[in-house]
């Protein structure tokens, strides 16, 4: 894209480069978080994961070059919606799949299941299920670095929906205003549940609503893993260097239905197959093949690789225990008995 | 006949969009998803777009609007989709809705119909299975009722409709499932008196909205052991049925409240009180509250359900309150 | 810093015609405000008025242009800030000091203070204490309008500060995206009580903010009648024959403290000074007598009538019961006895 | 040494900027303008714009921006003006404040500390005058203190900000003015106790921040008539301190709760239930509340005097709870 203030959408100045082991990386991820989705659902049907369960497939092509343009210092907050970028992140696929059972051994310690996945050490902050209630949350981890001239960024992910919310609103303005190293970082699927976005934004060109803000804003295809990535890593750069926020837009689709409860009427199928004629994995795969950066075995091996880490994962967290009844109080406060 | 709790308030729905041109429905999803409860379902189709509303992620400006379009003369029923949320909205309903009749010296009605589901039970964690209606019946200047039975769920709404002042419709999650018994007029009952929905001698069970059941399945457990208890079902958390609640006090000398809210602050403390306050020398026992234990609600069944009131737990509290020693210790 | 910076909005095309009738009112509601308001200020030192009581001495232009381009099917809503408004609309001025009394025989039967001036006759709907608390209202009046077929508009009056709450965002999408009839008028005085408009917005130009909303928007100098009657004249114009929101900033400045509490330690003498220079009331008489439209004795009488508009409703509010405290209850619900 | 309470309270801000610079203050207009209540006045000189922050009117992203910040390890200070705007931001103090180390299964903390003030006096309006701590004080995981006089105005601040958990200090409106003596020591009471600002033994009133004095006033005049009351501050309302409570409860036999806010769902109605629970076969009479009017606060004097609670009233339950016959009307 030319610019991070040109809001149409737009192929990236420089061209990623990818190597073999770059490749093999992202493949990989979009392969595992593709897996570990799919085997949710189906622990989902075999009642093994209960509540709300929003997969990510489909938008994949984000959680890579969005989480892998980060360093470990850099902050995460992110939604419901957020397997990709816990595993993406590096949290564990056994804890990220103990966590949706529920076990001990979860990256929560199962207490906040599927939509609250959260790992203090690197940084992830959850997990949030209130639309946009993770933005201002994401103001104040940049505040607290500004303060302390501690030298991160803070990425804060968030779907179209939550546009319309007034805390989008409080917190860009914010953030601009204090001049705060935040990218926010719009996953843009054109849903919010069942409402199209033409159904909740007056402007549907979100990355249009930076100016209001000052904030330089652009879009990319988020389908398009390399496009996305030299997006990100330019505004990722831009929040580091200028230390004020960027809004980026990335347009994507979800392929699977809003949680498990949805019966998608909202939708037709043919929309859903022209969108996966566009599925980031396939076409990053495409792009692999045509220029012999990866072998077909190495593809095959790959996707083995997903499958038996997403198996693995699986494991783990059956073989984790259930944390037990008498601990329901503990962590309420740091100091116990928790009182009133 | 028989129907679902949600068959039952979307046939309410139905009848009050066919009814009154006033009338419509706004919030998220209630349109072309069919509701987040699937409640709304169809009623798209059948009054269009502008009638069964879609509304962005904006509870506070859909709330708001909703009351705006209630002061100029419409019926809005607006569906806030969970209580959860419906705290971005709180300012709205605190310091509009509840104020503009009283403020204004009288010169504005707001006659605004807000339905939420509210409670826990489905493991959907801390964030999603909030039981705030007790903070809703604090407020002067609404009206709180929290339908219990698929019957209520069919007649509630109607009967809030024609209230001049807005009234909050709490549905418990999980009984929208739940079949029952619904009779095809309204019945006796007037919109904020209480139920009995069984009549006892030995104590009183006080519950609401998805307590209800619970407190009827310990009442079955003291009969089996030859203890009757009544079960009152609150159906209005404001006004509360005074008369209803203390009838049956007086009569039954002790009682148990069963609120799915965190102990401290719950509507049962307010229940309680009144109690205390108003049948103090009809009592045998202290009034004891079986509430949910104050803690995020956590993901895993096995927590939940220790968190939340139960059947045992109203069981047990009710055993304590029969005892000859009861109340000597905390 | 509040600075006398150029509105950034296209000269109006029509200008506006002042023959001597059209003089005489407007001068005549500008000065009924500005002395209206001096004569509050003196009741709240003698201990008549109480509580909060803010002045819009300063921003006479904007009350007099705003709500005199409004027909009387028009809806409006405004803010604690609303004397000036509530005159212009024809809340008559007894009805309105009484209420500032707290007397029977006010707006809103003295419940409600200067701040929640009511008059549900003239379609004036407070009167709002909350910053921003008015935009879903005033939504939901033209909704009603819209689902109804009414031919009206709704004016939503509010300041700079209202700016940065969640609600001024949802509110705008809400009614771009469902084209309602809605004028939102911003007075943007330049501070939201003591906070300047630079430190509380990231962009300082409030008209370039309809654009994320897909609004049309307009700033126009508030300090000049004029110039502010022709630009809210166009944007009403708008409403009614797009249907969808305009919004129009409208940039003056309040000549007093923010409430009877502010020691304004946040601004200088000399700004302030430099801002009276071009007190609306001063510019639009020399207008008048430049351009020979009303005599010197004319202008006179003018400010004549409307301190003897001002003494008459002092004397109608001294004249005015307190409602009995046995009233205290009446209106919480429209069925008495209030429940609970 | 004798101040304001809003002297004090200024006192502990300075104090606490700077001891740590991990505090820093901010809020709407806590800067160049110097507090809504004068409060913060004179601390943008003293520590700059960077630890006394002035926000935009954005209450639920300042807020959350707090939450992010202390999670972060800082130690912020956040005013938001009073508890009538509290409600925009009530979403991020119920569903992230209050949730984050629960829910990540302990992962996070929380060492925020947010400022308000509540409640009426000032002839402010509906909108203008909410007592509303009762509210905060439902919330498991966050802490609630009330400070009622100039001493712990000075010294719960710097208590709170040791904690590591969020903790909500309501100021009352009407106590900044106040003149107090204000000690050079917290003294022994910690901040989560209960304090007895008057011993007696015929009665205990039990009250918080702008209460305190009311219920000190009342019980001048049973004392003028050979009457004790004992005058308890609650000082926290979470944790609320049972054993003070009760102890005092079980000694005289006889008490009236005193809250500002509105009767229904009040944290009065918490503590009366309390009582009830647990001092039952100790109480002469049924426990009396004094509250206020369930009516939005009206702007006049004379209205908004009768919709709080006064000495007198106070004065004539406590007079209602000592009648042999007491508690058998309601
Ligand atoms: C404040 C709030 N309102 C409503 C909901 C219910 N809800 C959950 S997800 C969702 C749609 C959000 O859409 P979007 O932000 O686009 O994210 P996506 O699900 O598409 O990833 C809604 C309405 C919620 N969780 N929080
Ligand atoms: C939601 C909310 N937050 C804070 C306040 C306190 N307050 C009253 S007026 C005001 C400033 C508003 O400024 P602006 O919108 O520019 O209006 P102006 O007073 O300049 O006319 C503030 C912060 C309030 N009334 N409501
Ligand atoms: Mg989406
Ligand atoms: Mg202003």
């Amino acid at each position: 894209m030319a610019t991070l203030d040109a809001p149409a959408v737009s192929p990236p100045q420089a061209a990623v480069a990818i190597d073999p082991p770059t490749a093999r990386a992202w493949l990989g991820q979009m392969l595992l978080i593709r897996r570990f989705e799919e085997k949710a659902a189906e622990l989902y049907s075999a009642g093994k994961i209960r509540g709300f369960l929003h997969l990510s497939i489909g938008e994949e092509a984000v959680s890579v070059a969005a989480i892998g343009a980060l360093t470990e210092r850099d902050n995460v907050v992110s939604t419901y919606r957020e397997h990709g970028h816990a595993l993406v992140r590096g949290v564990p696929p056994g804890a990220v799949m103990a966590e949706l059972f529920g076990k001990a051994n979860g990256s929560s310690r199962g207490r906040g299941g599927s939509m609250h996945i959260f790992d203090a050490g690197r940084r992830f902050y959850g997990g949030n299920a209130i639309v946009a209630g993770g933005l201002p949350l994401a103001v104040g981890l940049a505040l607290a670095d500004r303060l302390r001239q501690r030298d991160a960024i803070t990425a804060c992910l968030f779907g179209d929906g939550a546009v319309a919310e007034g805390e989008f609103h409080e917190s860009l303005n914010l953030a601009s205003l204090w001049r705060l190293p935040v990218l926010f970082l719009c996953e843009n699927n054109y849903y919010a549940m069942g409402t199209a976005l033409g159904r909740h934004q007056a402007e549907t060109d979100i990355s249009l609503k930076g100016a209001a803000y000052r904030i330089p804003s652009a879009a990319v295809d988020g389908m398009d893993l390399l496009a996305t990535t030299a997006a990100v890593r330019q505004a990722v750069d831009q929040v580091r260097s200028d230390g004020g926020p960027v809004l980026l837009e990335c347009r994507t689709y979800r392929f699977r239905a809003h949680s498990m409860y949805d019966p998608e009427l909202y939708r037709s199928k043919e929309e859903i197959d022209q969108w996966k004629l566009r599925d980031p994995i396939t076409l990053f795969r495409a792009r692999i093949e045509r220029d012999g950066i990866l072998t077909g075995a190495e593809l095959e091996a790959l996707d083995r690789e997903a499958r038996e880490a997403t198996d693995r994962a699986v494991a783990f967290a059956e073989a984790g225990e259930w944390e037990p009844v008498a601990d329901l109080l503990k962590d309420v406060y740091a100091r116990e008995p928790p009182c009133a | 006949m028989r129907m679902t709790y949600r068959e039952a308030m979307r046939t309410a729905l139905r009848e009050a969009l066919a009814a009154d041109p006033r009338v419509f429905l706004m919030g998220e999803d209630v349109g072309r998803y069919g509701g987040a409860y699937a409640v709304s379902k169809g009623l798209l189709e059948q009054f269009g777009p502008d009638r069964v509303r879609d509304t962005p992620l904006s509870e506070s400006a859909f709330v708001g609007a909703g009351i705006g379009a209630a002061v100029a003369g419409m019926r809005p029923i607006v569906e806030v989709m969970t209580v959860n949320f419906s705290l971005l909205a709180l300012d709205q309903v605190v310091n509009t809705a509840a104020t503009l009749r009283h403020m204004s010296g009288g010169q504005l009605s707001v006659p605004l119909v807000v339905r939420m589901a509210t409670g826990a039970g489905r493991q959907v964690a801390a964030q999603h299975s909030h039981s705030l209606e007790g903070w809703y019946a604090h407020i002067p200047g609404i009206k709180v009722v929290a339908p219990a039975t698929a019957h209520d769920a069919r007649w509630m709404l109607p009967a809030a409709l024609r209230e001049p002042d807005p009234v909050f419709i709490f549905e418990h999650a999980m009984l929208y499932p739940e079949e029952g018994e619904v009779g095809d007029a309204p019945g006796p009952l007037p919109l904020f008196r209480a139920a009995i929905r069984r009549p006892g001698r030995d104590l009183t069970l006080i519950a609401h909205g998805g307590s209800v059941g619970k407190a009827l399945a310990a009442a079955e457990r003291l009969a089996r052991e030859g203890i009757e208890a009544e079960v009152v079902d609150l159906r209005s958390l404001r006004p509360l049925d005074d008369a209803t609640i203390l009838e049956s006090v007086r009569r039954c000398h002790r009682a148990v409240v069963i609120d799915e809210a965190w102990r401290t602050g719950s509507l049962a403390a307010e229940i309680s009180s009144r109690i205390g306050e108003a049948a103090f020398f009809d009592l045998d026992a202290p009034v004891a509250r079986v509430c949910s234990a104050e803690v995020p609600i956590p993901y895993p069944k096995h927590l939940e359900d220790a968190a939340l009131p139960q059947p045992d737990g109203i069981y047990a509290a009710a055993r304590g309150v029969l005892k000859p020693t009861a109340g000597v210790t905390v």
